[in-house]
């Protein structure tokens, strides 16, 4: 996969919010990149810059906000600098976004079909008719009944699952290359979230779109990404393929967040814990803004750390990791990672 | 179970939400209209026994009835039908005195850490109301308690001039888990109460709540939709659909293997960090409408196994293992 | 729907009847009509006739039984003041009031949609304050007060238009209205907008709210993430989530016009129902008052009715037989 | 291993795990200070507010202030009617905005006048707000069948214009300034009503009511103690509004000739005699009360729509 | 050319015998006449009739005009005045009809051109009473109600103007009656447009939507003379304004002894009654409220009307006397009254009250004033208090003599009241004095015009003296025209199109 040249590369991504009560600093230097085809998951705590690093990569930052630096480039486009106007043409074309909420991602007022044909004849010179039969066969493909007649609803009549989907086909509408999905199954119930995300790893897989899956649940992207990025107040303290992340966590951040998930420790037993919480953006302490819950740290915390490669297309961002479970062990089954894990717990 | 008697049992328990016809709507039935009254069977007929310092998880897909439930057992809604039998005594015959304190010694925990709280209380009002109004800790002594009650969860007595929104997440669940300690109940009504919090927050109330089990032998009713901590919490599993429920194991025995066919798609099908990238075979269909649930078995729409009987038949909750009951025809089928 | 009209219906009959005997009971506290009509050459003989004529020798209660019973055969009784059907001279009053009310909702719309969308998209541009502020002083001066200065300046110091009065009428399908003649219009102009300013106002701020709060909504940003241009956005998406509050209101709004022409019809000399209640309160037209009553309380049902269904219509979660309980 | 503690005091004392896994809390920052912070980011609302401070104190302490006493028939003299501004008396006072048709001094008389609106405003206000507050809360907290009858009663009552309650009503009642009060009410109360239920009901929702109910605590005290509270941001918005409303209205209703009697002249009463001025180019009997009522209810507007953005949660910043 | 009229008060019907109301007897005046038409000063001219005399002392005779026709070309007779004098007094819903004025009379047609009027008694007052009735016609006329005149289909007079248009509470529309015996009127089309708020009408005129306004408001008369363009016409009224005091209880309501204890009545007094009207300087409210334009008044009519005195001068403002007057009367310092009045009645009527109050206090008596809208007001001042008698202590009232006459404010203010004899109807202090009822009743009874002037004149005198009534002017009324037109202006406050000329 990393033989292809990527088709969304992230480097240095920093965008700030400028509040009344001081700066904050949102996102703040993320780099990361993705392949064809690939499913990133995003993982971090609220308020961790997941949310907008997603916007940042459609150029919807909204003021205060503003991309302060970095640069994104689109199958080698730079994006960075462009126009509104160049960036309307892209969104929904070549990279496109779904939203946590699927009760308020329609527009409650307008029916399937004018939100659908509206996203096609935004970006080409379609008829309405053709432009209608694209929105249905959207709309079968995601697994919606009867797509004819659910053309004509409005959002109010389907389910939070069925809007969901409808969110999905309509970013699918232009098969874009990049699809940024913040957080889009967490509303939603158990079983319907298995169904949506049995669906996306279908569709992925069929159209070799690229995905940034937006989660803080663990297992989901377990379940569903390729590689995962963790992040933490602004930054990716943690990047690597799935397995070896979850498995062997470098970074006490995410050595700790995969320590406090209960399936992964015994019955009964007290789980890992992070001590305190998130700290606020616009006052991060110097260095390692992980340092004050850190166990691990000390003095040479108060210096950033960078990101730096792991081995095995690994990075992480930390003065003292964890070891990674044995030379042996990193491409080790889950099975047996599971159990380091939970004997170090 | 026989002859030790359980701390909580209910016994046939349903919740009826009905939305009446009013005079139009009565007339407009006179001259042939067909209104009908809405009823929304929230909770139907479910019968559950809670032993003395036994965790029960609940789960079950949002609108099933969970809630619900746990607010009939904490006594904020009275139950339509059926009788919830406090050690031994039935509630709605109790009166007076003998009431408040069965009320008081089941409490609920929320989900939301915000609107749990009332915004314009301090702390320690939040937590010394109760125990003032009810007289249970004389007057002089209650700074004092109060102290002792934050202490508990973890919280700094110095915080306790404090309103809410001037807390974090985990910490204001901490105050509402200190408000329903300082009631000194038995019994507490966990209603999703870590869903709301931040994932590496939620690891410091679960621990919180299993501490309290073990220091003051606390029993639960634990809600939630994560099976993963309802698996690490919960001595025993009940399993709600559409305000029935459909299953209740022992919960090494459940996660081995469930018996109804909901059961086994609820646990087969939910992500869980050791088990990746398995082929999805999702449930199909969606949770049907409360307001007009389909005959016999709930299930049976979604069911890959329905049969004709599923659909006329309601089946019967019946033991199937010691301390084991499924409402699943197939087992008649088997047995 | 038709539960829900029936529901209305129902209820609205109660009020109906509620207001009329209120207003019926409480109009006989007051004052002494025969004493605001009679000549002063009348001696007592005379008067007592008078009295006896109109009928207001009878117990109260026999009275309003009379009234309830011609009532229900759609005689709201006789004007003392005009010896006329006291709804006849409601209804050949009604059309002026509504053709300024329906204007002034006109200019409500065609000035407050605008201003309060350009305030809602750009909060912060000094137009947009100026525009929020000017809502404010509109909202806040006394509509008689602002009549007499529109008389002042536009009729008295400029003579641009007419001061008072209503101008020429052409009928139309029997109803005669004074906006297709140019003097019919230039004498609306002032009232209209005099009635108006209040609304213009408030859609200003309803329109601005709205705007605001739709630009935050999530559904606003999947737009932009689809790609659609602001035109777009603006037009269909924004536009058609605040009409939905802006037309309710609006309409709502209409009863409060008519409402408030009464003001308006006063200094404008504008011969509609509103001047006609004020007069007939200052005679002491007790029929008139209790007709203009529930002339106005049943205006209100048919609006209310009128919005609601509006509302189901273009806002598609509502289902008008949900509500009311 | 060292734990930079960078925020000291945030580790409670208590030597449990538990306890040294509490994060820091954020600093304080009292509701009282947060509020007027917000309420002073515009300078325009800050102004407004200022201007009715003074105003509310002109009409507090008009008595005092007054050069004049407007309503001493011993010292008003139609001698001195419609002096123009900055004019002196007979008795040598001088009369800085000019005195009116019966001879009073326009600055007393409006300096009395605003007492008198004000205090019309803010009766009515205050009055309509435990009506209305008090059948809101009862209709939220009882439900049902109560609630739909208390609401049904609210809604066709907001269906008809308070000016015209106000009218019909006054027309029955007679002129005075408890007449009007009373009229004011009667025809404001339900926007009150309206506005706590809506809050009461989303506040009912709220876990903190069903946490008040299974610690066992009463009816009465659920609903004064905890509901209320939290229902009074709304209520204080609508009110400012309400209260600027009723102003007006009672302008209006004087200018009809059904509002307060003559002797007790609000500023509405002395637009409306200023009305017969007004073309014989003693602006100053109109114009000046006009501008003290517009400042009145611009201020009270200006501020109450500051408030309704400060205390609204979702435009908060 | 056509003439655009703005007036205060709207006429309620065309029916020119529905309401006896000047407004609508305004209007009437224009397209009816009347056997006998009232001038300017409302002196009895002849109308429809060229002449008219008692020929015996229960009879009165009517010579008719010969050749007059309808607005519809049928000649008018006395056919039509019979059916007038029938109709006029039986309107259905009739407020107030004629029937004052008819009651007690018989109509006779001797000839076509002839009618005698016959009575119980001798009726002195005959021609004033037929001076106000409206004559229609007997073919279209008399058969009508009230909504066939509205429509104008009975709308039918002999007046100078025909009927056009009746657009209620906008305008009424009238034209130029080619045929008219007193020759063909000026203005070829005339619109009649109420505008009720004074300055509304005023603007009116100074924007050029009407040439004419009636009731210009005090306030405005000095901008309007000093407006290019503009031209005033005034003249005094029939209307007087006065007190009405207390006279008959013991205990009135508003007066009570300083500090709020209560007090015998002193209005009984005659002195006290006396210092009030001392204490009042009529000239000051001229000056100041009425803004020159009213003239203080000693008795009941303005100087020049039938039956008035002319000993009797406006009492003098003395503010030393009324005091010494109060200290005669054991009053010296003063007590507390409220006086009260209405405010939508009469030209400034508020002002004038708290004018006067001020000039009590100034003297002692503590005055508060209260003043109403007069749908309340008048009930209250008839009936509002105790057993259905007067509320109030002291009231502000005004009294139009309609027929022009001093019997007419003898009899209904000052005579004692009388319910049978219908006297003193609208006497709210309930003065009364045997010997001013025996000079009233006398009058009344008195044919000859001289000894009838005379006995009136001396009753006036005797009510003065006792002060049964305190009188404070009479009302001058104002028309503003635009330059152009001038308005002969009349003492009943009519304002008619005929009465108006341009230059
Ligand atoms: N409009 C804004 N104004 C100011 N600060 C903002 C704004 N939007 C976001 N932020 C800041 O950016 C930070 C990151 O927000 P973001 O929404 O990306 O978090 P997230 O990781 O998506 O969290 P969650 O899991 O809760 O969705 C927040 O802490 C917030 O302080
Ligand atoms: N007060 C109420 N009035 C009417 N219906 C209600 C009420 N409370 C709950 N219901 C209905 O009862 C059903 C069960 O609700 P409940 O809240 O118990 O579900 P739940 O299992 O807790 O769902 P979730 O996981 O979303 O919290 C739902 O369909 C809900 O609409
Ligand atoms: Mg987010
Ligand atoms: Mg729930």
């Amino acid at each position: 996969m990393s033989q292809t040249p990527p088709v969304l590369q992230v480097e240095d991504l920093r965008t700030h919010f400028f509040t009344r009560a001081g700066v904050a600093r949102a996102v703040d230097g993320v780099s990361f990149s993705l392949g064809r085809g690939e499913v990133m998951g995003l993982v971090g705590e609220s308020g961790s810059g997941k949310t907008v690093t997603g916007f940042s990569l459609l150029g919807l930052v909204d003021p205060p906000g503003r991309i302060v630096g970095g640069s994104i480039r689109l199958g080698g486009e730079e994006l960075i600098g462009r126009s509104e106007r160049d960036w309307q043409a892209l969104r929904g074309t070549r990279i496109a976004m779904i939203f946590q909420d699927p009760m308020m991602t329609l527009n409650p007022v307008l029916r399937i079909d004018t939100q659908m044909i509206e996203a096609i004849r935004a970006h080409a010179p379609v008829s309405e008719a053709d432009a209608r039969e694209r929105a249905r066969a959207a709309l079968a493909r995601v697994g919606i009944p009867s797509p004819d007649e659910r053309l004509a609803a409005y959002p109010h009549q389907f389910s939070g699952g069925m809007r969901q989907r409808v969110a999905i086909a309509i970013a699918l509408l232009n098969e874009p290359d990049v699809i940024v999905a913040d957080e889009p199954t967490t509303a939603l119930d158990v079983t319907i979230q298995a169904q949506i995300l049995y669906e996306v790893r279908k569709l992925c897989a069929e159209t070799g779109m690229a995905m940034i899956w937006i989660t803080h649940d663990l297992a989901v992207v377990g379940g569903l990404a390729d590689k995962v990025a963790v992040m933490y107040a602004g930054r990716i303290v943690e990047e690597g393929p799935v397995d070896a992340v979850l498995d062997g966590p470098l970074h006490p951040y995410t050595h700790g967040l995969v320590g406090s998930v209960p399936s992964q420790n015994r019955r009964g037993q007290k789980l890992t814990q992070i001590p305190g919480m998130a700290p606020s953006l616009l006052s991060l302490p110097p260095g390692c803004s992980f340092a004050p819950r850190c166990a691990r740290a000390d003095g040479a915390c108060t210096a950033m750390p960078d990101l730096v490669a792991a081995g095995g297309d690994r990075a992480m961002r930390c003065h003292h990791p964890h070891q990674p479970p044995g030379e042996t062990a990193v491409r080790a089954t889950g099975e047996v990672a599971g159990e380091t894990g939970r004997a170090r717990a | 179970m026989t002859g030790e008697q359980p701390l909580l049992r209910l016994e046939g328990v349903s919740k009826r939400f009905t939305k009446h016809l009013d005079a139009a709507e009565k007339l407009v039935n006179l001259v042939g209209g067909r209104r009908r009254e809405e009823v929304v069977h929230a909770v139907d007929d479910v019968s559950l026994d809670v032993r003395e310092g036994e965790v029960v998880g609940l789960v079950g897909e949002s609108g099933c009835g969970k809630s619900t439930l746990g607010r009939v057992v904490a006594g904020v809604h009275q139950p339509s039908d059926g009788k919830v039998i406090w050690r031994g005594k039935n509630v709605a015959g109790l009166s007076g005195a003998a009431r408040r304190d069965a009320l008081l010694k089941i409490q609920m925990i929320f989900q939301d850490p915000m609107s749990s709280l009332n915004p314009r209380m301090r702390v320690a009002d939040i937590i010394g109301e109760a125990p003032r109004v009810h007289g249970l800790v004389p007057a002089a002594e209650i700074p004092a308690y109060v102290d002792e009650m934050l202490q508990r969860v973890g919280l700094d007595p110095a915080y306790k001039t404090r309103y809410p929104h001037q807390f974090s997440g985990g910490q204001r669940q901490r105050i509402g888990i200190a408000r329903a300690l300082a009631v000194k109940p038995d019994f507490l009504v966990c209603d999703e109460s870590i869903a709301a919090l931040d994932v590496s927050i939620q690891a410091q109330v679960l621990n919180l709540f299993m501490d309290l089990r073990t220091d003051l032998g606390l029993t639960y009713l634990f809600i939630s939709h994560d099976l993963g901590v309802v698996e690490h919490l919960s001595d025993r599993v009940v399993i709600m659909y559409l305000g029935r429920v459909v299953e209740s194991a022992p919960t090494e025995a459940l996660f081995s293997g469930p018996n109804h066919p909901y059961a086994r798609a609820l646990l087969d099908e939910v992500p869980r960090i050791d088990r990746r990238k398995r082929e999805f075979q999702p449930v199909k269909g969606e949770i049907p409408s409360p307001l007009s649930p389909p005959s016999g078995c709930h299930f049976h729409p979604r069911c890959p196994h329905a049969t004709a009987r599923c659909r006329e038949e309601v089946p019967r909750l019946r033991e199937i293992a010691p301390g084991w009951t499924s409402a699943c025809h197939l087992n008649d089928a088997g047995a | 729907m038709s539960v829900f009209i029936l529901r209305r219906l129902m209820q609205s009959a109660l009020v109906m009847v509620a207001m009329a005997a209120i207003v019926f009971f409480g109009m006989h506290l007051v004052g002494d009509p025969v004493d605001m009509f009679v000549s002063p050459d009348m001696d007592q003989a005379d008067i007592e006739q008078v009295v006896r004529a109109l009928g207001l020798d009878r117990p109260i209660l026999e009275q309003f039984w009379a009234f309830v019973t011609s009532a229900l055969q759609g005689d709201l009784g006789q004007s003392f003041v005009f010896g006329q059907p006291a709804l006849g001279l409601i209804l050949e009053r009604m059309p002026a009031t509504l053709e300024l009310a329906f204007i002034a909702l006109l200019m409500a719309i065609v000035f407050g949609i605008p201003l309060g969308l350009y305030a809602g998209l750009k909060p912060d541009s000094p137009v947009s304050r100026t525009i929020m502020a000017g809502s404010i002083l509109g909202f806040s001066l006394p509509t008689f007060w602002v009549g007499i200065m529109l008389i002042m300046v536009f009729a008295v110091m400029l003579g641009w238009l007419p001061s008072t009065g209503r101008g020429e009428t052409v009928d139309v399908l029997g109803v005669p209205v004074s906006f297709l003649t140019l003097d019919g219009l230039r004498h609306l102009i002032l009232p209209a907008f005099n009635l108006a300013l209040l609304k213009i106002s408030l859609v200003i701020r309803l329109t601005r709210a709205g705007t605001r709060e739709v630009m935050l909504q999530d559904y606003i940003k999947f737009a932009r993430a689809k790609g659609l241009g602001r035109g777009r956005i603006v037009g269909v998406h924004v536009m058609k989530n605040i009409l939905i509050p802006v037309v309710t209101v609006l309409g709502l709004e209409f009863g409060s016009l008519i409402a408030f022409s009464v003001v308006t019809e006063t200094i404008f000399a504008w011969p509609g129902m509103g001047k006609l209640l004020i007069e007939s309160i200052q005679q002491l037209d007790r029929p008139v008052i209790v007709a203009y009553l529930m002339m106005i309380v049943f205006l209100f049902v048919v609006i209310n009715l009128v919005v609601d269904v509006l509302y189901s219509i273009l806002d598609p979660r509502v289902r008008l037989g949900d509500r009311g309980a | 291993m060292t734990t930079p503690n960078t925020q000291p005091g945030a580790t409670p004392p208590g030597g449990a795990a538990l306890a040294a896994a509490m994060p820091a809390v954020p600093p304080v920052e009292s509701p009282l200070r947060r509020f007027l912070t917000d309420f002073s980011a515009s300078w325009l609302a800050l102004l407004a507010a200022l201007m009715l401070a003074v105003i509310i104190l002109i009409a507090l302490f008009a008595p005092w202030i007054s050069p004049q006493d407007p309503y001493d028939l011993a010292v008003v003299s139609i001698f001195d009617a419609r002096l123009p501004p900055g004019s002196t008396s007979m008795e040598g006072t001088t009369f800085w905005l000019g005195t009116d048709g019966a001879g009073r001094d326009l600055l007393s008389a409006i300096f009395y006048g605003l007492r008198i609106s004000l205090s019309v405003g803010v009766m009515s206000g205050i009055l309509a707000i435990i009506v209305g507050m008090s059948v809101g809360l009862a209709a939220a907290y009882a439900g049902g069948r109560t609630e739909t009858l208390i609401m049904r009663v609210v809604d066709l009552q907001l269906s008809l214009p308070a000016v015209l309650i106000a009218l019909i009503l006054l027309a029955i009642l007679g002129k005075g300034v408890d007449k009007i009060i009373i009229a004011l009410v009667i025809a404001q109360w339900a926007y009150y009503a309206r506005t706590v239920r809506a809050s009461a009901l989303v506040e009912r929702r709220r876990e903190y009511v069903e946490a008040a109910a299974c610690l066992g605590l009463g009816h009465a005290r659920i609903v004064f103690r905890h509901i209320l509270p939290n229902c009074v941001a709304p209520l204080i918005v609508v009110g400012t509004v309400q209260t600027a409303h009723a102003i007006a209205l009672e302008a209006t209703l004087s200018f009809l000739g059904v509002g307060l009697p003559l002797t007790e002249p609000s500023l509405g009463l002395l637009i409306s005699n200023g009305f017969e001025y007004m073309l014989s180019g003693k602006y100053w009997i109109a114009v000046f009360p006009g501008v003290a009522l517009l400042l009145t209810i611009v201020s009270i507007n200006i501020v109450g729509d500051q408030l309704r953005d400060v205390l609204n949660p979702r435009l908060q910043k | 050319s056509d003439l655009r009229i703005g007036v205060a008060s709207e006429a309620t019907s065309i029916d020119p015998h529905f309401h006896n109301l000047g407004p609508n007897n305004q209007v009437a005046s224009q397209i009816f006449d009347r056997l006998i038409n009232q001038g300017d000063r409302q002196q009895l001219q002849p109308g429809l009739a060229v002449s008219w005399k008692p020929i015996d002392n229960t009879t009165w005779e009517f010579k008719l005009r010969e050749g007059v026709t309808f607005h519809d070309g049928s000649p008018f007779t006395a056919d039509d005045v019979l059916c007038t004098f029938a109709r006029a007094p039986e309107v259905p819903n009739s407020p107030a009809s004629f029937s004052t004025y008819i009651k007690g009379k018989t109509f006779k047609k001797v000839d076509d051109f002839t009618v005698h009027v016959t009575t119980d008694e001798p009726y002195p007052t005959m021609a004033n009473d037929l001076s106000v009735i409206p004559v229609i016609s007997d073919e279209v006329g008399c058969g009508a109600t009230t909504a066939d005149f509205n429509d104008g289909k009975a709308a039918m007079g002999t007046g100078p103007f025909k009927f056009v248009e009746y657009v209620p509470g906008d305008r009424i529309v009238l034209a130029a009656n080619e045929d008219y015996w007193g020759g063909r009127p000026e203005w070829d089309k005339v619109t009649i447009k109420p505008i009720k708020a004074g300055p509304s009408r005023v603007a009116a005129l100074l924007a050029g939507d009407v040439d004419m306004i009636s009731g210009v408001p005090t306030t405005d008369i000095g901008t309007l003379k000093e407006t290019k363009g503009i031209v005033l016409s005034q003249g005094v009224s029939n209307r007087v304004i006065y007190l009405h005091v207390d006279q008959f209880r013991e205990d009135s309501p508003f007066v009570k002894a300083n500090g709020g204890g209560d007090i015998k009545n002193p209005l009984l007094d005659q002195k006290v009654r006396l210092a009030i009207s001392k204490a009042i300087s009529r000239e000051l409210i001229r000056d100041r409220v009425m803004e020159g334009l009213s003239i203080p008044a000693g008795q009941l009519l303005p100087d020049g009307f039938f039956g008035v005195s002319d000993k009797l001068k406006p009492e003098a403002y003395d503010p030393e006397g009324a005091k010494a007057l109060l200290a005669e009367a054991g009053v010296p310092d003063g007590f507390e009254l409220t006086i009260h009045g209405p405010n939508d009645r009469y030209i400034n009527d508020a002002k004038i009250v708290e004018g006067i109050a001020q000039m009590l206090t100034r003297v002692g008596i503590k005055t508060k004033v209260e003043t109403m809208p007069r749908s309340v007001y008048f009930k209250r001042a008839s009936t509002g208090g105790e057993g259905g008698l007067p509320e109030f202590s002291l009231i502000l009232v005004g009294w139009g003599a309609g027929s022009g006459e001093a019997s007419s404010p003898l009899r209904s203010l000052i005579a004692t009241y009388d319910k049978e004899k219908g006297m003193g109807a609208a006497n709210r202090g309930r003065h009364s004095d045997a010997k001013v009822d025996e000079l009233v009743e006398q009058a009344l009874k008195t044919v000859d015009d001289g000894k009838r002037a005379a006995l009136l004149a001396e009753a006036t005198e005797r009510a003065m003296a006792n002060l049964a009534i305190i009188p404070i002017h009479y009302q001058v009324n104002t028309w503003a025209s635009r330059e152009g037109i001038v308005y002969t202006p009349r003492s009943d406050e009519y304002t008619l199109a005929h009465y108006a000329r341009s230059q």
